[in-house]
């Protein structure tokens, strides 16, 4: 590098500085540093003559560095950085030096304010000293979003971006879009039927222009990082045509195969080719490829040749700029449960199940029958926190069951006025709009029967009842209950598979759900730039709380592909690819895996880098070092702040 | 009974272990080749001859140093080479980082004696006064490298030096009575760190994270995985590769005795913070700070692990002394 | 009156540097001799602090030659401060890999140091050293050079690094040995086999039956009538690796017998200002200074004269065959450790050899984690210079807070001292000085292959560089000094 | 003159370099001899730099960083310079050098109190600890 010919120009501030800080002492000190040819004092520098006297000193003195001596970076750095460009530098060989917040304004002792900022301002010569200019760092944004998730969270979040006019390519593992809440019957507290508001919504993303569907699909391979991913996208074959498919329903009337239909969870039998609900979008039959048999009847009955049980699978590549994660939740195994029977008897079912029996297209048509018999119900049993808040099993609270179990018993009631309910919980969580007030009516105008208390265990008896044994916790007795049908309000487990996470490079938390930035400020963001989460795989989350996270997310990703280019600070970490020992420290300790392993060694990813250089202090050799604030840099502000004491 | 023409060798002693004359000797044939061309004009494990034969020449070709320098007969010894030899050469870790001596840097002779007088079996003391001849040398109030007081042309690093040292050393030499005197220093070995070479690959290659801190004695070492995947303290990332990784192959981790890889400019230091910033990184935030100590706290003795063969050359050893100089 | 000193500086052909002080007084007698060990690296003092469980890996540099067996003294001491009984396969893997310590350092001595007085008792200087053994005796001189890379080989095998190794753990060692290892070892075992045989058979045909050997063995100036201490295994038989340590005195009967863990009850140390190294005594004699009927020696000669048998076939016949040549134990004749060096080295070929066959050297149960920490742990061995002790106490923390180690050479410094008297009585009472006469004194202390390294693991000399024989004054002031060729001496002695 | 200690203060722009400019801003008085360097992040301080300071005179170096578990604008960097800093403490006592010299707290940007209060407790413990290097030496 050239000779520095740095020039220090200090602020007086009006008397801020000056009336304690000795500035021409200050001056006659500085104009001794290394590498200082011109030192200017001037009353107001942040003034329109300030700024033109550092424009005029550049280019009159041929500076090719600049320090500014006044108040904090945060207030003026942009201001000065301006006029330095003005005269020609490159903003990256300006340092200013704060002597006013840090020095006169913390200090009555004049002496010693002046030599704390003398001190001051040799550091900020020493580092700018070795500051090199540097290129803004600019990546190409594709304008193109990828959905994973075809519930409720990605829907919202998808149909947002693609009404702001991004294209959209939403991916659902199932055959169908519309996630859980398409099981779901009525959705507390205003009790407006889940089908009525959600069929619409898949319709609408079905017809999208800017939406396309992969459905039976999964992702299997991210690279790029922000602004750029390129994804694979694996997907399974349907074998029916959608495009073809009348719904003439033949085939599924031929079909010799039946097996347990998971949309009602078990509670109905379907064919090996069949449709999962009459809604269901895309709106075409599906060969169930594990149980069909290819006995060709389907394809005989078939008006339309719709069917080719021979389609194979194939892989989809799209590159797309962002990215949100919305693969939802799960129940948590009711087997696990052992002290519940679930799985063993069947009246014991789990709030899903019981959902799709209150379903007017459900297996009964939306008559509660036992499973077992199908003979009504007239006694049921609510079970809370059925493996929630329960540290042998979720330590957490899966936040929505205390209101759906409200619901359910509610419409039990509405159903079976004569019948009893009687609900098990250890608190009830009503926090949400008319969420209290809902389960306050439950428990008034419906006389359900709330015990607070856990059940320890449930059997059949003798005469074929299902009996709950639990303790009341308030009256402290022991109480029996005896029930047709007993409900498990199972808690919520996150449905992210950590390969795909990995892929992402989306944390997880202790619990498997995503990890947000922060809980509080960055809810949506994840470390990884142009990655974000929403939905039930962040957190236990109801319906409305999802919908506001899906729009959030997608706004998040809007404000990143409402941009053509995505400019970065270029002050990031950079690599010694000769020092470099592929030891993967960095990459270890990196937050926003802006660090990659190429041909056995570190390389950083520009668009990723924050510039934070936990990678410059952890790296073993010293490979790997922060633009403009090296360790060489760092030393020589160290020696600087101490001139003259060793 | 010298043969013309044949060039001076002297193998001098610090304070030694007799590791370097081994590690040399084995090299069996190889040396015997290379010695054709050089007069051991002195080399007290092999030859006859006595130290005077050294001080009265008035130049040696090349001396070659083992071990650490503790009293002031090594230092003198270290010195009258420095003098006499056109090429000098720093052998083995002693020689060259301090070694395991070197971790007596910071024991003054007074501690020193003063602990060894007071073992368990030492229980009879006699004091008579001696003639100057039979004094015994005094010893230095810090230990230290031969490349700390003087600025030798070669040094082999390894404690004992490897096949990789042995190998270079015997070209060297082999050039040098060819007329081909090394040019600026040398230092033999990779020009890498032993993580480069190591076979034992974190699991996710993406990352490589301490669980934990576990001391040799805790647990049952895996072969084949990362050391401090195991949460085994192993000097792999900051050491030179140029030993072929004997520790590691018979499944103990490295420690150090290569010195620094390049890049390094104190090692304790760079390999603390290396260290301390891949431990536990994945639990930070459930540990806290009194969490993250606990597990620090079993690393019990940084300075010996860190530095176990480089601690004269530690900023900290030279800044202690310096300090202890002062303070008086 | 005034002294004369003599200083041979450095004894050569030792590990590590020493000087030998003889003082002459006025009559031209031998007034005292001293064998001063002048190096300080402070082992005791810089192991306080450290990680106990590190100590193997850092006291192995206590010495370069027998790194082996600080490092397995090292480990066995470590097994008793942790309470861990190492696993059988474990112990035996120990054993195997130690004989190799023994054969290493044996032979090594035996060319290097010992053979040329003996095969070159003529020879100059510069020649009387292995490369004047290779153009005297060109074969067992090669031969030498191969064993020392099948040596190297076999101690990586087990050690990964065949000087300062990384092996032993507490409660067992480092890692499964492998099938392909074991066909490595047995097979580089079968080769030193052959050419240990060979060196036997030339001791035993050109050494030991040469005049010169015959004129040294016998000449009453290399013998002391001292006690003997050594490691005995089961029924008295010859074992490096463990066993309970037995004491005889110099007409051979026992007298002491004890475990390691209550070696503060039979041996202490004295020490002196003239010497960095220190003098181990027998703690219920107390110091006598250097009366050789006071002193102990260790080593070969001294554990073949507290064993009672060698358990291997050829070694025992060769033992046999010495006691029948002096008639019996103990053998009080210095220049016979070189002898039992032979015969041990034998032995250990024979024995490893053997031990290759036992049955689950493969096993992987190589390490024990169970047993209570006791924070103290005493490890005893026989290391090729004799019984070596590493003696470490911990804190609750595991961090070393004593340390003690007493080495062989240390413990025959005191043998030393009064054999080098001894000889100068004989060889120098006529003031004649020349390199021969030198040397003879120099082979009086070889014969122990003391290692200074070793001694002087926490002082060692570097001390006068000249040698140089001066005449002081009573208060030792230096006088006046004469050159001979290129040596200082000075002849006679002034009231 | 009489001796004043030498402290080189590294401080977080984010969090303890903000608390001090909210310090100047408030007028808050605290000695002077603290001399801030300003780093992007705890993070970024390696115990070389720590050493690098006392080498060259500081009698004690204070590390001011965003507070845990979630403050840290690089989300752990603090974490990171907690471990090195617990670490190097630890050695530097095995050195003879008190690693009371040596001092890490979390200050958040509105904590301009805290930063006062630290620094200010920091130099009178630097001052009975005296000079580094002894007396006589590094005086301001």
């Amino acid at each position: 590098m050239e000779q520095p010919r740095i020039g220090v120009f200090i602020c007086h501030c009006g008397k801020n500085i000056a009336g304690i800080v000795d500035v021409k002492k200050v001056a006659e000190e500085v104009a001794k540093l290394p590498g200082v040819v011109y030192v200017e004092d001037y009353v107001y520098m942040c003034s329109d003559p300030g700024q033109q006297k550092i424009i005029e000193a550049i280019k009159r003195e041929n500076l090719n560095a600049v320090v500014v001596a006044a108040c904090t970076p945060s207030l003026h750095y942009e201001t000065f950085a301006k006029a330095v460009e003005a005269g020609g530098l490159s903003r990256y060989r300006y340092e200013m030096a704060c002597i006013r917040e840090h020095s006169s304004w913390v200090h009555f002792d004049k002496k010693k304010a002046t030599e704390k900022a003398i001190r001051i301002i040799a550091a900020a010569v020493a580092k700018v000293s070795k500051n090199k200019v540097y290129e803004p760092i600019t990546g190409k944004v594709v304008r193109k979003a990828l959905v994973i998730g075809g519930g409720i969270a990605g829907m919202t979040a998808a149909l947002d971006l693609a009404n702001a006019g991004v294209p959209v390519i939403l991916v659902e593992k199932s055959p169908t879009i519309g996630g859980k809440m398409a099981m779901l019957s009525e959705t507390f507290p205003t009790l407006d039927c889940a089908q009525c508001i959600l069929t619409p919504k898949m319709a609408e993303v079905a017809r999208h222009p800017n939406i396309k569907i992969y459905t039976l699909s999964e992702v299997i391979d991210v690279e790029g990082c922000i602004g750029n991913y390129r994804v694979k996208i694996l997907k399974h074959p349907r074998k029916v045509d959608p495009d073809l498919c009348r719904l003439c329903s033949f085939c599924e009337r031929v079909c010799p195969v039946k097996v347990p239909n998971e949309f009602d969870r078990g509670l109905s039998m379907r064919k090996a080719i069949y449709i999962p609900f009459p809604q269901a979008v895309p709106s075409a039959y599906v060969v169930d490829s594990e149980h069909c048999t290819k006995c060709g009847l389907c394809l005989k009955v078939c008006p339309v040749n719709a069917i080719n049980l021979e389609e194979k699978e194939e892989i989809i590549e799209e590159e797309v700029g962002a990215i949100i994660v919305a693969t939802g939740y799960d129940l948590y195994p009711g087997e696990r449960l052992k002290e519940y029977g679930y799985g063993i008897y069947q009246d014991v079912i789990d709030s899903l199940q019981f959902e799709r029996l209150l379903s007017a297209s459900g297996p009964t048509k939306g008559k509660i029958l036992r499973p077992s018999d199908g003979k009504p119900v007239k006694r049921i049993v609510f079970i809370q926190c059925a493996g929630s808040r329960d540290e042998n099993h979720l330590p957490y609270c899966s936040k929505i069951c205390c209101m759906y179990t409200a619901k359910h018993a509610l419409m039990f009631k509405e159903q079976v006025p004569d019948g009893e309910a009687t609900i098990f919980y250890i608190d009830i969580r009503a926090a949400g709009k008319g969420y209290e007030e809902f389960v306050k009516r439950v428990q008034e105008e419906f006389q359900v029967n709330y015990i607070r208390g856990r059940v320890s265990k449930v059997y059949r008896d003798v005469n074929g009842d299902l009996v709950a044994i639990g303790v009341d916790t308030l009256s402290g007795q022991r109480i029996t209950v005896r029930a047709d049908l007993i409900v498990l309000a199972l808690g919520i487990v996150p449905k992210l598979n950590p390969d795909l996470a990995s892929k992402l490079k989306v944390p997880i938390d202790q619990y498997g759900f995503a990890q947000e930035v922060h809980p509080k400020l960055r809810p949506v963001e994840v470390a990884t730039g142009g990655v974000f989460i929403c939905g039930a795989v962040q957190g236990p989350k109801d319906i409305s709380e999802t919908v506001t996270q899906a729009s959030a997310a997608a706004a998040k990703a809007l404000e990143l592909l409402g941009k053509e280019y995505i400019v970065r600070e270029p002050l990031i970490a950079e690599v010694d690819r000769d020092l470099c020992n592929g030891c993967r420290i960095c990459l270890t300790v990196c937050p926003y895996g802006a660090i990659e392993m190429i041909e056995g060694k570190a390389k950083v990813n520009e668009l990723l880098c924050e510039g934070c250089g936990a990678c410059n202090a952890s790296c073993p050799v010293g490979a790997i070092q922060l633009r403009n604030y090296t360790d060489e840099q760092l030393h020589l502000v160290v020696k600087a702040v101490l001139r003259g004491v060793a | 009974m010298r043969v013309m023409g044949k060039l001076k060798l002297a193998i001098v002693y610090g304070a030694i272990c007799g590791g370097c004359d081994v590690s040399l000797v084995n090299t069996g044939e190889k040396l015997a080749d290379v010695l054709e061309k050089y007069d051991i004009v002195y080399w007290g494990a092999a030859i006859d001859g006595k130290a005077d034969m050294l001080e009265k020449l008035d130049k040696i070709d090349v001396a070659i140093y083992m071990g650490t320098v503790r009293t002031e007969s090594n230092l003198k010894y270290a010195k009258l080479i420095r003098d006499k030899a056109d090429l000098v050469v720093a052998y083995g870790a002693c020689a060259v980082y301090g070694g395991i001596p070197g971790l007596g840097a910071l024991m003054e002779p007074e501690e020193i004696m003063k602990i060894v007088s007071s073992t368990v079996t030492t229980e009879s003391k006699e004091e008579i006064d001696l003639p100057e001849e039979l004094k015994l040398p005094r010893i230095l109030p810090t230990c230290t490298s031969l490349v700390e007081i003087l600025d030798p042309d070669v040094m082999a690093p390894g404690c004992p030096p490897g096949p990789i040292s042995n190998d270079g050393l015997l070209k060297v030499l082999i050039d040098y009575a060819a007329g081909k005197k090394p040019e600026g220093k040398i230092i033999f070995g990779e020009e890498q760190s032993l993580c480069h070479e190591c076979p034992r690959k974190p699991k996710d290659l993406s990352k490589i994270v301490m669980p934990g801190i576990y001391r040799l004695h805790e647990i049952k070492l895996e072969e084949g995985k990362c050391f401090l995947e195991q949460g085994i303290l192993c000097m792999g990332p900051a050491t030179r590769a140029a030993c072929d990784m004997p520790c590691i192959k018979n499944n103990m981790p490295c420690i150090g005795c290569m010195g620094p890889a390049p890049g390094v400019d104190d090692v304790g230091l760079k390999y603390l913070s290396a260290i301390a910033s891949i431990l536990l990184v994945d639990k930070e935030k459930e540990l806290l700070e009194n969490g993250l100590a606990r597990h620090l706290d079993k690393i019990v003795d940084p300075l010996g692990m860190f530095y176990r063969y480089t601690l004269p050359s530690s900023y900290i050893t030279k800044l202690s002394i310096k300090r202890r100089k002062k303070r008086g | 009156m005034g002294y004369r000193f003599i200083s041979i500086d450095p004894v050569t052909r030792v590990e590590g540097e020493v000087r030998a002080v003889i003082i002459i007084d006025e009559n031209g007698e031998v007034k005292d001799a001293y064998y001063q060990t002048l190096e300080i690296r402070g082992f005791e003092a810089f192991c306080r602090g450290r990680a106990v469980e590190e100590l193997p890996r850092i006291t192995s540099a206590v010495c370069g030659v027998c790194s082996w067996a600080h490092h397995v003294a090292s480990g066995k001491t470590l097994d008793v401060l942790f309470g861990r009984e190492p696993s059988p396969t474990a112990k035996k893997l120990r054993e195997i890999a130690y004989f190799m310590q023994i054969i290493d350092s044996h032979l090594l001595h035996f060319i290097v140091m010992a053979l040329p007085d003996f095969a070159l008792p003529n020879a100059p200087p510069e020649l009387r050293n292995i490369a004047g053994l290779l153009r005297e005796d060109p074969k067992v001189a090669v031969l030498f050079l191969k064993s020392r890379s099948i040596i190297k080989d076999i101690e990586e095998v087990f050690g990964g690094k065949p000087i300062h190794t990384a092996f032993v753990l507490p409660g067992g060692i480092s890692r499964r040995f492998k099938e392909e290892d074991l066909e490595k070892v047995d097979k580089l075992t079968k080769e030193l086999y052959d050419i240990i045989d060979y060196i036997v058979d030339y001791f035993n045909k050109k050494i030991l039956k040469s005049e010169i050997f015959q004129k040294y063995l016998y000449d009453e100036a290399y013998m002391l009538k001292t006690y003997y201490m050594g490691i005995v295994g089961k029924s008295d038989t010859l074992n490096f690796y463990d066993g309970k340590l037995k004491i005889i005195n110099s007409s051979g009967k026992e007298v002491a017998r004890f475990d390691a863990m209550e070696y503060t009850k039979y041996i202490a140390e004295h020490m002196t200002n003239w010497a960095y190294s220190k003098f181990p005594y027998l703690k219920w004699l107390g110091w006598r200074g250097f009366n050789e009927e006071y002193l102990v020696r260790v080593g070969p000669l001294a554990r073949l004269n507290v064993i009672d048998k060698i358990p291997s076939e050829r070694a025992q016949e060769e033992y046999k065959y010495m006691i029948e040549v002096f008639g019996g134990k103990p053998i009080h004749n210095t220049m016979a450790y070189h002898w039992a060096r032979i015969i041990e080295t034998l032995h250990s070929i024979e024995r490893m050899r053997d031990m290759l066959h036992e049955d689950d050297l493969l096993s992987n149960d190589i390490l024990n984690l169970e047993g209570e920490p006791r924070y103290e742990g005493v490890g005893v061995i026989e290391a090729p210079r004799g019984t070596l002790i590493h003696h470490y106490r911990a804190n609750e923390d595991l961090l070393a807070t004593d340390v003690n180690i007493i080495t062989p050479t240390t413990i025959n410094n005191a043998a030393i001292n009064a054999e080098l008297k001894k000889v100068a009585k004989k060889i120098l009472s006529d003031g004649a000085i020349d390199e021969a006469s030198l040397n003879k004194l120099e082979m009086s202390i070889r014969a122990y292959d003391p290692c200074n390294s070793c001694a002087t693991h926490y002082i060692d000399l570097g001390g006068k560089s000249l040698f140089s024989i001066l005449i002081v004054d009573p208060n030792g002031r230096v006088l006046n000094k004469v050159e001979l060729g290129s040596r200082e001496v000075m002849i006679g002695c002034r009231r | 003159m009489m001796w004043e200690p030498r402290i080189v203060a590294f401080f977080c722009k984010w969090c303890a370099g903000s608390a001090a400019d909210l310090a100047g801003v408030s007028r808050m008085q605290y000695p002077a001899n603290i001399i801030p360097v300003i780093v992007p992040c705890t993070g970024r301080i390696s115990p070389r730099a720590i050493i690098e300071a006392f080498i060259n005179g500081a009698d004690g170096v204070l590390v001011g960083g965003c507070h845990t578990p979630n403050d840290c604008h690089y989300m752990a960097g603090n974490f990171k310079a907690f471990k090195r800093v617990y670490l190097l403490k630890k050695m530097l006592k095995q050195f003879g050098i008190e690693p009371e010299r040596l001092r890490i707290e979390w200050i958040s940007a509105t904590e301009s109190q805290k930063l006062v209060r630290v620094t200010k407790e920091f130099v009178s413990q630097i001052r009975e600890l005296g000079p580094l290097m002894g007396e006589g030496d590094g005086e301001a």
